[in-house]
C-alpha cells in the first residue's frame, strides 16, 4: 500500500514535537475529519532554522508532515512557500490514491505557519 | 517476528481438515454437479452433503439452503428477492442503522425502486428496543431484517424476540448471521427466521461461498438468471469445492461452540481489561456482556486508527479500525457514528477479533505491546497535550470539513 | 477400471500448479485484501497480480478485469448491468438462439422490464448470418451480446466481424467467452469487445470465480449491493483464493493453448472420424472446421442420450448430452434445436470433450467401445427396425406430447 | 441418482426384444419426446406367458419397462391390468423426481398392450 520512504517516514518521523516560543504556528485539518497537522517554525535570517510537527492522522498524515519538515529545514521562507503538495507526495515516491488527500495537508500546514511568522513578523 | 492474528471478524484462514477436503474435490471428485456420469454424481453427492451439514447447524431443513457465493450475495438475494416478490402486500422494510453494507445498500436500492425503509436507530452500545421496532411497524411492512451479530462492535441483537414480533405481525423476517453463524446457537424455527445469511470464509471455511436459509414456502425474485441449478434458485456452475469445505467448516463449528465460546470469552475478557486499565483514556465499544465472545472493540482517544493498525502491524499484529482511512469512505464507521459516538473516537477505534489460533501468550504479546504504541503516537498527537481544552469540543461532533 | 474424462466444457479438474497455489493462499495468505495488516496487503498483492494475468491473456487492462463468482455472473452483470445503464438511449438487444441459459435469461429478464430482444437463427452448423445481425440493427439497438464459442457444438462464431459492426454502429458488445476464453486467441481491442464474460473451472481454475472484461468507460448498473470491493463494481468479500488461481491458470492457458490446440485437434478429428465411419446412422453437429478443437458432438439415431451416457458412464467414460433427460427440461437442448434438428435426433446427442488430460489411448478405448454400446441401445430401440418408415416422418419434428 | 435396483435393470434388461404374432401389441410416447416404449404380450388361458418390451428413452424408461415385464410374466390379464405405475416406481426402489414421468409410461403401455389383446380377442 505505502512506499518503502512512507513507512520510514512514518515510523521513524523526522522533526516531532514542539518549539517552545516557536516563531510561526500553522494548523490544518481537525480532529473530526481523522486529521490534523500542526506546524511549528523557528525562522532566523529568513532561513528555517528548527521545524517541527505533531500530526493526528494516518500513516500518510505523519509521513508527509514528517518529509515535509526535512524537506525545508535549512531552507528559506521563499523555497519553503515554494513546496507544493504534490512535491511532497512525490518525494515519498507516491501516495495511493485514496491517500491523496492526505499530501493536500502537510505543505498547506506548512504554508499556513509561514503566513502566521511573517504576520507576527509583520512581513 | 511473532505473528498474531487478531482480525477474525474479516476473515478466518481456512482450517486444516477443509482445506483438505477441498483439495479433494479440486483433483478427483472435480465433477460439474449437473452431469448425469460418475464423475458428476460424486460432486452432486458431496454438495447434498454438505447441505444436511449446513441446514443441522441452524435447525433447518437441507432443501431450505441454497448456496451463493457469499454473504454479501445472500444478504442481497434475501432483501431485494422478498422485497420485489411481497411488493404487492406493502413497501415498507424495517432495518437498523448498524447493518452491513450489503444489507444497508440493498435497502437503499430498494429506497430507489419506491420502497420505505426505517433505519432503527441503537443506543450506546449497539443495542435495538424492541419497543421502537413495534412502534415502526405499519401495515406496509413487509420485511424486517436485522443482523445477529454487529461485525464491529460484536453486540448481539435480540433475534428471537425480533422473530416474535414479526411472526406475531405476519411480516418476513431476515437475520443477516454472517458474524454469527457457527460461533452462536442458532435454531431458524424457534427465532422465527424466514431467511438467513452465512459466510464460508468467517468460520474457517474457503471464500467465494455462503448460503441463504430460506423458510419453504418464502417467495424470493431472483436476482441472477440462467441455469437452473440450487432447484432454480442460484444459476451458475455450483462451487463443488467451497460448499464442501463449508459444509465441513459449519459441522466442527457446531461441535466445538461452546468450548471455544468459553475459551474465548476469557481470553477476551482479559484482553478487554488489560487495555482499559492500563491505558488511559480508552473506552470499550459494544455490548459489555451481550457480544460475540471473540470481539474487542476500544477507542483510543488522541489517535487515529490506520496508524495504530500500521504500528501494530509492525509488531505482526493484525486488525482493523473503524477510522475513515480504512473504512474507504469520508466519514469513520457508520456503526460508531450510529452509537453516538464523537467523530474522533470512531476515528480511534481498534478492533480485535479473536479466533481458534489465538493463545493466551498472544493476549500477553498485544497487552505488552500495545502501550507503547499508544504512547509513541499520542506523544505525536496535537490533541493529547491540550487534553482538556480537546474535551470541551468534544460534544459539537461536527460534519468533517476535509474534502478527501 | 479405465477412467475417460470427456466433458472438459462442464467443467475441468484443477491443474496441480494451481490446487497448490491455492492451498498456500487458504492457509498461508489468507487475509482480507480490504484489511491494512500484512495478510490483508499480501492477499491484495495476489489479486492484483492475478488482474494482470487475466487482462494479458485478452489484452485489456489490469483495471477493466472485475473479478465475479463464475460466467454466470459476469453474463448477468454484462447484459443487465449495461442495458439498464442505457435505456435512455434505446431498448433493443441483439443475441443469438444458441447462447446459455445465463445470457438468454438475463434477455429474458430484461424482457419483461421493456427491452426488446432479438435472437439471430443460426443455420444447421451453429453459424449466424452477419447480413442478418445487420439488419435487425436499429436506432434503439444499444447491445450485442453474442458467444465466442457455443458450448453445446463447439461452432466458433464470427465474434471479430460483429465488433467492427457494432463498432461502426457505435453498439456495445459483450460476448460471452467462457468456452473461448484460455482455448482460442482472444483481443479485446482488435475484436473490439466492450464486455467479456470467463469462467475459472473451465480452463483448470478453481469453481466459484469468474471475471467480466469491462472496457474503461462502459457504463453498468450494479446488480449487486454492499462493500466496495472490484472499484465498486463486485462487492463482496473477494475470493483471494479462487482469483489467484483463476489468474494462473489463466497464464498457463495462453503459454500452452497454440500446443495445446494442435494435439487436440488430432484427436477430436480422430475421434469425429472414427465414430462416423465406424457407427452408421450418426451425424456431426457443429461447425466442421469453426470449431473449438476439443469439442466432438455426435447424433446417433434411434437411441436417446441419457441411456447412452449411463452406458458409457459404466464403461468409466464420462461425457454429456443435448436429450431432454439431461438438459432438465420438457425439450431437448435449445442448440440443436435452433439448427433445426430434429427432436429425436437431438434426444440422441453425445457431446464428448476433450482436455489436457486426454490422450491417444482415450480415444481409442473410445472408439473401441462405443460401437457395442450404440449397438446395444439401437437393439432395445422401438424405432431400429422400421428405419426407413421413421425417417419420412423426420421433417415434422412435431412438439412432445408427453407433458414431463 | 439412480437406485441399485434401476441400474441393474437399465444394465440388465429382462424381456427385451419382439414377439412374433404378439397377441397384444401396445405403445405410448412418440420419438419427438424422447421416450417411446412398446410391450409385446403372449397370452395363453389368460395368462401372460411371454412378454418383450422395446424402448427408446432414457435410463429410467428402459429399467422401468424392464421391470414391468418382470412384474407381470405369469400374472393374469386381471391382475396385470391392476398393475400401476406408482407400483413400478417403487418396486424399483423410487425414481428421482425429474424422472418419475418415465415411470408413468410402462404401466400405460402394458395397459394399452392387454387393450389391445381384449380388442384382438373382442373380449
Ligand atoms: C455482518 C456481515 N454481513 C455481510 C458480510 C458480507 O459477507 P461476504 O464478504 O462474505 O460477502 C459481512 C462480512 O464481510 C458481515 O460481517
Ligand atoms: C457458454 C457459457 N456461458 C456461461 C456459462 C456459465 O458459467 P458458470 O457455470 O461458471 O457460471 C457456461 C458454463 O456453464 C457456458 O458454457
Amino acid at each position: 500500500m505505502y512506499t518503502e520512504k512512507v513507512m520510514d517516514h512514518f515510523t521513524n518521523p523526522r522533526n516531532v514535537g514542539e518549539i517552545e516560543n516557536a516563531k510561526g504556528i500553522g494548523e490544518i485539518g481537525n480532529a473530526k475529519c481523522g486529521d490534523i497537522m500542526r506546524i511549528y517554525l523557528d525562522v532566523e535570517d529568513n532561513i528555517i532554522k528548527d521545524i517541527k510537527f505533531k500530526t493526528f492522522g494516518c500513516g500518510a498524515a505523519i509521513a508527509t508532515s514528517s518529509v515535509t519538515t526535512e524537506m525545508v529545514k535549512g531552507k528559506t521562507i521563499e523555497e519553503a512557500l515554494k513546496l507544493t503538495n504534490k512535491a511532497v507526495a512525490e518525494e515519498l515516491g507516491g501516495l495511493p490514491p485514496a491517500k491523496m488527500h492526505c499530501s493536500n495537508l502537510a505543505a498547506d500546514a506548512l504554508h499556513k505557519a509561514i503566513e502566521d511568522y511573517m504576520n507576527k513578523n509583520a512581513l | 517476528m511473532r505473528k498474531v492474528y487478531l482480525d477474525h471478524s474479516a476473515t478466518t484462514p481456512v482450517r486444516s481438515e477443509v482445506a483438505q477436503v477441498v483439495t479433494e474435490y479440486y483433483t478427483n471428485i472435480f465433477g460439474n454437479p449437473s452431469s448425469v456420469h460418475s464423475f458428476g454424481r460424486e460432486a452432486r453427492k458431496g454438495i447434498e452433503n454438505a447441505r444436511e451439514q449446513v441446514a443441522n447447524l441452524i435447525n433447518g431443513k437441507p432443501e431450505e439452503i441454497i448456496f451463493t457465493s457469499g454473504g454479501t450475495e445472500a444478504d442481497n438475494m434475501a432483501i431485494i428477492g422478498s422485497a420485489l416478490a411481497n411488493k404487492n402486500k406493502g413497501k415498507h422494510i424495517i432495518t437498523t442503522a448498524i447493518e452491513h453494507h450489503a444489507v444497508l445498500d440493498s435497502c437503499k436500492y430498494l429506497e430507489k425502486e419506491g420502497f420505505k425503509v426505517t433505519y432503527l436507530p441503537v443506543d450506546s452500545e449497539g443495542m435495538i428496543d424492541l419497543e421502537t421496532l413495534k412502534a415502526n411497524i405499519t401495515e406496509e411492512t413487509i420485511l424486517i431484517t436485522i443482523m445477529h451479530v454487529n461485525n464491529e462492535v460484536g453486540t448481539i441483537l435480540p433475534i428471537k424476540e425480533v422473530g416474535a414480533i414479526a411472526k406475531e405481525r405476519g411480516i418476513l423476517f431476515h437475520v443477516d448471521a454472517v458474524q454469527s453463524y457457527g460461533k452462536l446457537p442458532i435454531d431458524v424455527n424457534e427465532m422465527n427466521i424466514d431467511m438467513l445469511s452465512a459466510s464460508g470464509h468467517k468460520i474457517y471455511g474457503v471464500k467465494g461461498v455462503g448460503c441463504l436459509y430460506l423458510r419453504r414456502g418464502v417467495k424470493l425474485h431472483p436476482i441472477m438468471f440462467g441455469g437452473a441449478q440450487e432447484r432454480k434458485r442460484r444459476p451458475g456452475t455450483e462451487n463443488v469445492p467451497g460448499i464442501v469445505g463449508f459444509g465441513l467448516a459449519s459441522e466442527l463449528a457446531g461441535q466445538e461452540m461452546e468450548m471455544e465460546n468459553q475459551r474465548l470469552t476469557v481470553l477476551r475478557d482479559k484482553l478487554i481489561t488489560g487495555i482499559l486499565e492500563n491505558i488511559p483514556c480508552t473506552q470499550l465499544n459494544g455490548h459489555r456482556t451481550q457480544r460475540l465472545p471473540g470481539n474487542v472493540n476500544i477507542s483510543f482517544e488522541f489517535i487515529e486508527g490506520e496508524s495504530l493498525l500500521l504500528m501494530l502491524d509492525l509488531k505482526g499484529i493484525a486488525a482493523s479500525s473503524g477510522s475513515a482511512c480504512t473504512s474507504g469512505s469520508l466519514d469513520p464507521s457508520h456503526v460508531l457514528m450510529a452509537m453516538g459516538l464523537c467523530h474522533e473516537i470512531a476515528h480511534g477505534s481498534l478492533r480485535l477479533t479473536l479466533g481458534r489460533d489465538n493463545t493466551e501468550e498472544d493476549i500477553d504479546y498485544v497487552l505488552e505491546v500495545l502501550p507503547e504504541i499508544v504512547e509513541r503516537l499520542r506523544a505525536m498527537s496535537p490533541l493529547y497535550n491540550n487534553r482538556d481544552k480537546h474535551r470541551n469540543h468534544r460534544e459539537e461532533c461536527s460534519i468533517c470539513t476535509l474534502r478527501k
